[in-house]
């Protein structure tokens, strides 16, 4: 039992022992009034029918936990990302999917904005050697697992655009994913232990996602709304 | 019949005075069986033990008999012997009755024996037509 | 010569106890009203985890049947009371009775709604399960847990009851207390509240307070469970029965 | 045979004695009034008897046993009062079918009959009852549950005249039928001194007199006359009421031992002698040698 609800339930405790101490009498005249005896027959089939009925679902319409191995190889995917990425070669790291967009940029300067007031997408930009007037922006993004249940198909991407020398991010509006977790009855669990059953859950978020920009040498980036990070690091170092 | 609770006359009394005046109209003849207690009760809405007890003097006067097992019967002498009692004991407490309100209201003795005497005829011509 | 009527305990005991059952079927409608109150609260969910990522919010909303279970108890413990209260002695002392006829009779009582509370409160988490199925048509609701195992049913169902023994026992030694004397009425609660604020104070308290809890929550074995909830039981029932055996009716 | 048997009951409730040192045996198959003003301690003695309440100290003795907390007692025992705690969820025949199951002498045809009789619908609820309806039901339970200790504490609380009557009448026809130990308790002495046997009247607690009705109507004369007369024959005896009519004269009820010849003078002096009808007595004996509430009015 959680312990944020003991307190609720001396509450209620102490509320019920100080009415029946004042209203026992009343209360006991009162309920022995109510005769609905349909409604209690309503009430008891309804439980007894449920786990029948229970029983009788589809399994298939749940959400069911990703094996292990996806769980690993998803997990590594984010983990790696973002290391890799910095190195410069982020289409290297495994179980990455990508978007991609190519831009003909008219001019010498870029701007880089987001659609709305505050940008959370990590972008990376690296300099290409030619200088063709291409950009290539691609978003990098795992797979996404929560909880052990592979969400991916319910989280939105993003989308980018040029119009002159600015490159738009739309990044997707607030949104909501939501589980919904049984726990085992409690009191079953006193004797059945609490993994007897069935594996362990894990309430954990595995998910990643970046844009990685590749822009010729000779444009000059401007003040944007994001933070842009050059890569690869190693030539900055080395320079 | 209806008892009267009111008077001063126990109900046990009346019952034995109700049974006496069956007895009298000939209802119950000699040697014939009695009321039961619980009859009596029934009749007279009374407790059985009320019953048993006016029963029972008339057993204490001879008016009845007990055959046991069997519960009471009439003695063959009870009209005689009721037609006596109440000559002796009620017409005597109704004359006594009589002389004494005669003496509040200061009627002679001989104008008492003149009306005793104009209701007796009076009841005998009515008897007649 | 009287004759009177020879009646066995057992006898009146069993004809009390199935006049109860139908006298005080009200009773099985409340707990139809707290279990459905309680259904409702548990839509809420009893527990979640959030975790915001840039304009997504990833949230795992977690239901179980603990509100259920623990309105149940409160439901039980209500019951326990109210079946110790003046109006309920009296109607037992309406017929033919005695302190240990009505008590036994009651004792029965209490245990067949303490059965039916098991069940009912575990049967609530399928209801639970259901509504949220259908509600959902099951996207997103995660499989672990969800269809209720036979093994698992039984095994809420019979601890869910022993918990409720204790528990309706313990309600109703209250009861008789205060039936008693209505000093218990404070009393009661001023010893309930003063041991919860001792063992806050001070640990020695506190640890023998736990060892008393764990005593029954950590023993996992299911027929050690049952001896010790039994024991208990009846020990605490056989005190009520004392104390009221010295007790008038119908004052 | 004694079905009941009191020796020095008390029942106190703190310095209070609700029931003080009565001593008194109900013999078996007897109808008994239990009369007494209220606060006299009928009640407490009734329950007292049906096993309810504990005894202070003193003895009490129901079938030869401690009637407290009897299971024989309480089977062969039905009590009777305007506070029955019937069930509400029962309908009134659900009750009549309980109260079949817990009384092995109950005779459900008479019970049956009797509610139809008086327009007892058994498809209703007892506390959809009016007082006199419930008080109806619970003298039906108590009359055809058959018990051989019948206790009726003021059972007609609220009925009607005519419910009374019936009442009356169905509790002898079915005493004679079934007979068995009925106590019952009224301040209506007038309505059931008829059907009863014997009368136990208390005061304070405490016996005054226990005998059969017809003894209690002999038990006492009441004097009408002029003061002085009635002063004179008042001297040697035993005076259970005195009140002042008004104009010098007086009623004044002394205890039966009058002869005939005292009589006879009495009647020439132009004293009424009465009798006193046993409710009137009893009123006298429970209020003490005062004048009644004439005194009141005569002293104010």
């Amino acid at each position: 039992m959680s312990i944020t609800f003991a307190p609720l339930f001396l509450l209620i405790l102490i509320i019920a022992l100080i009415c029946l101490a004042v209203y026992g009498a009343k209360l006991v005249i009162y309920i022995g009034r109510i005769k609905l005896g349909w409604l209690l027959t309503g009430y008891f089939a309804l439980l007894i029918c449920s786990p029948v009925v229970l029983w009788l679902l589809p399994p298939e319409r749940l959400s069911h936990p990703v094996d292990a191995t996806s769980l690993r190889k998803a997990e590594a995917a984010a983990q790696n990302l973002f290391p890799v990425a910095l190195t410069g070669r982020p289409q290297s790291v495994n179980g990455v999917r990508t978007l991609e967009w190519q831009f003909r940029l008219d001019g010498e300067s870029l701007k880089v904005e987001s659609s709305r007031p505050n940008p959370f997408l990590n972008v990376m930009v690296e300099k290409t050697e030619e200088n063709d007037g291409i950009i290539e922006a691609t978003y990098f993004f795992t797979g996404a697992i929560l909880g052990m249940i592979d969400v991916s198909a319910q989280v939105r991407k993003v989308e980018v655009t040029l119009t002159e020398n600015t490159l738009i991010i739309t990044e997707p509006e607030h949104y909501k994913i939501e589980l919904i977790k049984f726990s085992q009855d409690f009191m079953a669990a006193q004797i059945l232990g609490e993994d007897a059953v069935r594996r362990p859950f894990v309430f954990d978020l595995i998910w990643e996602q970046l844009l990685y920009l590749r822009i010729p040498q000779g444009v000059q980036l401007q003040k944007s709304d994001y933070y842009l990070l050059s890569v690869p690091l190693e030539k900055e170092d080395a320079r | 019949m209806k008892l009267d609770t009111d008077i001063m006359k126990p109900i046990y009394m009346q019952i034995a005075e109700w049974l006496e005046t069956e007895i009298l109209a000939g209802n119950i003849g000699g040697d014939e069986k009695m009321y039961s207690q619980y009859q009596l009760a029934e009749i007279f809405n009374i407790n059985p033990a009320t019953a048993a007890k006016g029963l029972s003097i008339l057993v204490e006067e001879g008016i009845l008999y007990k055959k046991r097992g069997l519960g009471m019967f009439v003695s063959p002498g009870a009209r005689e012997g009721i037609m006596r009692k109440r000559r002796d004991g009620t017409l005597k407490q109704l004359i006594f009755d009589l002389v004494l309100e005669a003496q509040r209201l200061g009627i002679p003795e001989n104008e008492l024996m003149d009306m005793i005497r104009m209701i007796k005829n009076g009841l005998k011509g009515e008897m007649k037509s | 010569m009287m004759s009177l009527t020879k009646i066995r305990l057992f006898y009146v005991t069993k004809k009390q106890y199935k006049y109860k059952l139908m006298a005080y079927s009200g009773l099985f409608w409340t707990l139809a009203a707290v279990q459905t109150i309680a259904i409702l609260l548990s839509l809420g969910g009893t527990g979640g985890w959030n975790m915001g990522r840039g304009t997504i919010l990833f949230s795992i909303k977690t239901l179980s049947n603990e509100i259920i279970v623990l309105l149940t108890f409160l439901w039980a413990f209500a019951v326990s009371v109210i079946l110790t209260t003046k109006s309920y002695r009296d109607g037992d002392a309406v017929f033919v009775s005695n302190r240990l006829s009505s008590n036994l009779a009651n004792g029965a009582f209490l245990i067949t709604y303490c059965l039916i509370g098991g069940l009912s409160a575990v049967l609530g988490g399928a209801v639970l399960r259901l509504i949220f199925f259908f509600s959902t048509g099951g996207l997103g609701i995660v499989s672990q847990n969800f269809f209720l195992s036979p093994t698992e049913l039984a095994a809420g169902f019979a601890v869910t009851t022993l918990y409720l023994l204790l528990i309706s026992t313990a309600g109703y030694l209250c009861g008789i207390l205060v039936q008693c004397s209505k000093v218990f009425v404070v009393i009661l609660p001023s010893l309930f509240f003063g041991v919860l604020i001792l063992a806050g104070r001070d640990a020695g308290i506190r640890e023998m307070l736990l060892q008393a809890i764990n005593f029954l929550v950590h023993e996992s074995s299911f027929i050690m469970l049952t001896l010790k909830a039994i024991l208990i039981t009846a020990v605490v029932f056989g005190i009520a029965l004392l104390i009221s055996n010295r007790t008038e009716v119908r004052k | 045979m004694n079905a009941v048997e009191c020796r020095d009951l008390i029942k106190a409730y703190g310095k209070l004695k609700a029931v003080n040192e009565l001593s008194f045996d109900l013999e078996e198959n007897k109808i008994t009034g239990l009369i007494g003003r209220n606060g006299a301690g009928k009640t407490t003695l009734l329950k007292i008897i049906a096993g309810f309440l504990q005894k202070t100290a003193g003895e009490v003795k129901v079938f030869a046993e401690n009637p407290f907390n009897n299971l024989t007692v309480s089977a062969n025992t039905v009590f009777v009062d305007d506070n029955m705690a019937f069930p509400q969820s029962l309908r009134l025949g659900e009750l009549l079918d309980e109260a079949a199951g817990f009384y092995g002498n109950w005779n459900m045809g008479l019970a049956k009959g009797a509610l139809d009789y008086f327009s007892l619908n058994p498809r209703h609820y007892y506390h959809q009852l009016s007082k006199g309806m419930k008080s109806t039901f619970n003298v039906v339970v108590g009359l055809f549950a058959r018990c051989s200790l019948t206790i009726f504490d003021e059972p007609t609380a609220g009925m009607d005249a005519g419910a009374r009557k019936d009442f009356y009448r169905a509790l002898l026809k079915d005493y004679l039928r079934h007979p068995r130990t009925i106590i019952l308790s009224s301040h209506l002495l007038n309505e059931i001194e008829d059907i009863l046997e014997d009368i136990l009247l208390i005061t304070e607690g405490k016996k005054l007199l226990h005998m059969p009705v017809p003894n209690l109507r002999e038990y006492a004369l009441g004097l009408r006359g002029k003061s002085y007369i009635l002063e004179d024959m008042a001297n040697s005896r035993e005076i259970i009421h005195i009140s002042n009519v008004g104009d010098g004269y007086a009623y004044l009820v002394v205890k039966n031992d009058i002869t005939e010849q005292e009589r006879y003078k009495a009647r020439l002096v132009g004293v009424d002698i009465t009798a006193v009808t046993a409710a009137d007595l009893c009123v006298y004996l429970t209020s003490g040698k005062k004048g009644g509430i004439d005194d009141v009015f005569n002293k104010n």
